[in-house]
């Protein structure tokens, strides 16, 4: 079971997850910048580390999770091995998925992280389907899945929320309002003020969190986590954020206010929530050092596991296509 | 053995697949209770039979039920969902060709999605061009993805069957002017291979392949043809894919003639791929031009007289196959 | 302008389209059980008159109107030409849409009737389309759309909802809550109690009204009507009523508690108001066996004019594809 | 004349449309503002140019998109959407087949969809196979829709004029690899015709049929060809539906070969009708097998290897008009 109380352990471990994150994408940025290192879009979740963290740690391992595109906070929080995520980034075939998700669709079903979908809304029809699945297994794991505030805006949103409210899956809708779909803001594509706000419309419980308090959202994760894990239906949580980087590597933000951009980085959650630690006590300056220095130590063997990996052989372009083909 | 309607041979392959495999299970919009009381319903009394817990009707809600489908698949159930008419296919295309036929390829072969998709064809009941509109082609083209088209009651059971316990996702597409129609259906768990066409009639000039309905389409057209002393091969294709592309080729080498017929619209149907297949792969055995049978470039209209206009008649087929022989 | 207040005059018109929509409805029945009389799948409204009665009669003729497949009623009370709708019901070549739409697709844009979708959810998207024409051009129309509860589950009426929310189009949702979607209960298919729960969640008004009490209907329309002419944006109505003939006119209601259908036999919104207008005075027996039996004549000379007309010619199934065909 | 880029030149045509006609509207995801700053991106700059009552940028609602346009349209506005890229046109499906493609004719010709839908192709970016998949067969099986394919700066101002002008759905296919290659553009309203394909060399061995990027495939094919003494003569489609047919027809009565390129799935893709056409209709011209190249049937891959795989080469074209020839 889960800390229902936040103790000074899992404290650590919230700020370990967090910087670990911080430190992977810090990375793929710096990769990004060199020629033919990451092919495809990096997309990151720079400034949004308390959501995927909060979240996941409130989580027991049996709980399913459904990424989108924006998803290495949630591999990473859930403890995804850093070595061969990265190769996957890097599109090789030691990568989790021999080098056919690349970033944007990277699973771990071993791990429970069962599908990443970037058809943005596309991810609750799908976890509806797996939250399906547990509560027909009476199993004791619920489904959480990930979305933005663009996303809300897609039909199978609310498809997927209308029919887990009907048949009361347990399913927890975590939609990360980054204030940003692209280069529109939220006002842009969201007619009522909060995304939480729908939830009413499925009879639901619905509630927003400060999303870069990764205690709060941890604390909120749980009790939506408990509602829905008794049986009692799905829940919505709004956490709200801010993406840092830009909607990908290639966006130069010229349509974002610096100012603005100055008030989320004084927010930074990864820094706000270092300066707790150690003005409470729980952490040291050593000791974060340690902790910083250990994820970039991680994050260079996994960069180092993943340049010593290839692009995967051409002939397996050809299979996977289906479980069983059509014999020749 | 015993006589089935093609309804009743469907609901026999659903029965069956509930009692073998208790994570098989159904959904979609009035599959459980129904407005149409009538054992040639696939589903009629399943909710009954298995219960609210495996047998659930959903909201209008097409994507939803298709994600339903994908998601509770990949966590190792065996959905099987109806999409009540083929136009509506259009609104769970995503979570089909998207997912469905992709996230396993992505996944490099960690997940799989066993799920099989019901789905009604058909043209002639009145409805019009939003209730009606064969979309067989655009299943096919879509990568990761199998479908099958049962003509006959035993096959519609067999294929359902294999659908629904085939590791990959499968749509099953049922014409609904044939749930009426009677026919032998083995008992039991049976299984019709995919991927394997039934050669229906041998012959030597001319063949002609098709699928669902339009095969009786062929059939009233065979007894004219062979009085004037055409003698033709007709295949029942059964499973569009996996395609039986040896059993075509084989037929042509022998016949030098292709004539295909559907229901679908002709251009960029599915009939074309088989065409231009055999036109690429069996060329120097054909005699005279390949022949599509199949709807003009209009939507499923709504009129008798109109209906008559898109539906391909058996005087079509005589006239494709006499063309081909012509030459 | 509409009048804003209930004078006998009104009454009157009220009585009439209502009593028309159900003696022209009633003959499509009479029709239906004869073989080849009604091609196609016979979709009625019986039971729901007061909602199309009501709204519509609170529209002004510039306003569009988007129907669904139960349409007659909204027709009719737009004042569609009867000749011409039978003969399109009997799918005649001097039907409405020259015997290509059928009862299923009827579209009278000279009257504003801009389309019908048997897609079910299709017509909110279409509508929200049409008002965002209506707010580009700054016309003084609205545009309205008629959908199901079972509708209210698509996707396609979220998205509509959101865009039209966040865009303020001059756009009233009407959901006509007939407590069923096919064989199914709104319970199965709404997570909530009530659609009209969602407006908030879309930053619109909504409210629910007796769907059978045709001057309430009138009343509300009339309010959100203003609202959205008078450009604060988009308002969801909700109207409760029943669905007295089953899904279509195969349905035998097997399904359906005949107790419940007692009740909302006796809610009858003919009935109910008929007894009104005699009791207020402002129709006497005569005067309503005058209007009714009028109904009548006008529908027997529509099914007769149907029955003068053909099926279209075969010629016409290849044509109004495209309005600028290839050259061949 | 002058010289732009294939974006400049998309974007031009949008600038023009807009001025001449205050009906024409632009809506989609980042029409307005976009995360790209780059003149070369079709919508660039219009936002400032024509204002926010024009230029719509719309939440991520790609059903909702379509419909905005399927119903202004009927309301006499003429609306260019954009669906971001083509694997999401599932999305917009619904709209766009059942409706925008159907209520013309169902309504008896009484209304008119005269909208346009501008979508992003193409393979090559490592996105993936939910952002890279070319449907274009779909659409093209879909009847009330018109499709057209531009490869060249000139025809991509030139058919996106024609098709904001045209009075019914047409859906503008714009190639991402192709947004920053330059060429020639007219000033002006220039209009390329719908239906008229474009020869762009003459030759006798062979006729190759290709469309958007995979004509520059073709043209990487041409000169290894022309060495080995075979003269093909090449054809850019441009237009998909309407078709041009005697063009294609008249061309390989002459030559008596047929070699069609795209970088759509090869099975059931459009390459499909046009072999099957061919086969069906110049049959007797046929001098060899019609040969189709295109892509395997496996979802868009992403690494860089096996992109390789999916994507047809110059050698891919070579060696099919090589065993066109053969025989
Ligand atoms: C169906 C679909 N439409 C459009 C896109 C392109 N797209 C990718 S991310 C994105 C914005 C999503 O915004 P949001 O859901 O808020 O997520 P965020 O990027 O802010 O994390 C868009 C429009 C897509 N991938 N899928
Ligand atoms: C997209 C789609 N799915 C399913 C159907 C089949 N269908 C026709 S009407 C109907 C029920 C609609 O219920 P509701 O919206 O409440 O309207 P009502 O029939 O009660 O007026 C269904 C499921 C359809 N026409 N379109
Ligand atoms: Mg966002
Ligand atoms: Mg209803």
């Amino acid at each position: 079971m889960k800390e229902n109380q936040i103790v000074p352990d899992l404290q650590i471990r919230l700020y370990t997850s967090m910087i670990l994150t911080r430190k992977f994408e810090e990375k793929i940025v710096a990769l990004s910048q060199e020629p033919y290192r990451m092919p495809g879009m990096q997309i990151l979740a720079n400034g949004q580390e308390a959501v995927a963290t909060g979240i996941v740690s409130a989580l027991e391992l049996e709980d399913v999770i459904i990424s989108n595109h924006r998803s290495h906070g949630h591999l990473l929080a859930r403890g995804a091995d850093l070595n061969s995520l990265m190769a996957e980034i890097m599109v090789k075939d030691k990568g989790v998925n021999g080098g056919k998700a690349g970033t944007l669709h990277l699973s771990v079903p071993d791990l429970n992280v069962l599908m990443t979908s970037t058809v943005v809304g596309a991810g609750p029809p799908l976890a509806m389907g797996a939250a399906f699945a547990q509560q027909y297994k009476r199993a004791k794991g619920i489904t959480v899945v990930f979305f933005g505030d663009g996303a809300a805006a897609e039909g199978s949103v609310h498809e997927a929320m209308n029919l887990a409210g009907v048949w009361k899956l347990p399913l927890l809708f975590v939609c990360e309002n980054n204030c940003w779909a692209g280069a529109q803001r939220s006002e842009e594509h969201c007619a009522a003020q909060h995304i939480f706000q729908r939830a009413k419309g499925y009879d639901m419980p619905g509630q927003s969190v400060d999303g870069n308090d990764v205690e709060a959202v941890y604390n909120l994760a749980l009790e939506l986590v408990e509602y829905c894990r008794s049986g009692k239906g799905p829940a919505l949580m709004e956490a709200l954020t801010y993406r840092m980087r830009g909607h990908g590597e290639q966006d130069q933000q010229h349509y974002v206010d610096p100012g603005e951009l100055a008030i989320w980085e004084a927010k930074c959650p990864i820094r706000l929530y270092r300066q707790k630690l150690l003005n409470d006590g729980v952490l040291n300056q050593a000791q974060i050092q340690t902790i910083d220095q250990d994820a970039e130590t991680r994050v260079s063997a996994a960069v180092a596991f993943g340049d010593d990996s290839s692009y995967p052989g051409p002939e397996t372009a050809l299979t996977d296509v289906f479980v069983q083909p059509p014999s020749a | 053995m015993s006589q089935k309607t093609f309804g009743q041979a469907l609901n026999d392959a659903l029965t069956i697949a509930m009692e073998i495999d208790e994570n098989v299970f159904i959904a979609g919009e009035g599959v459980g209770v129904s407005i149409h009381q009538d054992p040639n319903m696939a589903t009629h009394g399943l909710l009954k039979k298995f219960g609210r817990k495996r047998v659930k009707d959903t909201p209008v809600s097409e994507a939803a039920i298709a994600g339903l489908a994908v998601g509770a698949s990949c966590m190792g159930l065996r959905p099987v969902v109806e999409i009540m008419f083929f136009p509506f296919i259009t609104l769970a295309s995503d979570m089909l060709v998207n997912h469905a036929g992709k996230l396993g390829y992505m996944s490099g072969g960690k997940s799989s999605f066993p799920l099989t998709v019901r789905v009604k064809a058909g043209v002639g009941f009145g409805a019009g061009s939003q209730h009606s509109h064969n979309l067989e082609s655009w299943i096919a083209h879509s990568p990761g993805l199998k479908i099958v088209w049962p003509a006959t009651p035993e096959d519609a059971k067999g294929l359902l069957l294999t659908a629904i316990f085939d590791p990959d996702p499968v749509i099953v597409v049922e014409d609904m002017m044939l749930y009426r129609m009677s026919g032998e259906v083995p008992a039991g768990d049976i299984r019709t291979p995919l991927g394997k066409a039934r050669m229906v009639t041998s012959g030597t000039d001319c063949t002609i392949v098709a699928y669902g309905v339009a095969l009786y389409t062929v059939m009233k057209a065979f007894k004219p043809l062979s009085e004037q002393g055409i003698s033709c091969e007709v295949i029942d294709l059964r499973s569009l894919v996996p395609l039986d592309k040896a059993c075509i080729l084989d037929s042509v080498r022998k016949t030098g003639r292709l004539v295909v017929v559907h229901e679908a619209n002709r251009f960029c149907g599915f009939g074309a791929e088989l065409a231009a297949m055999v036109a690429e792969e069996a060329f120097e055995a054909l005699k005279g031009p390949v022949k599509r049978v199949g709807a003009p470039q209009i939507p499923v209209p709504t009129a008798p007289t109109h209906e008559k206009i898109f539906k391909p008649g058996p005087e079509d087929v005589v006239l494709a196959v006499r063309e081909t022989m012509k030459k």
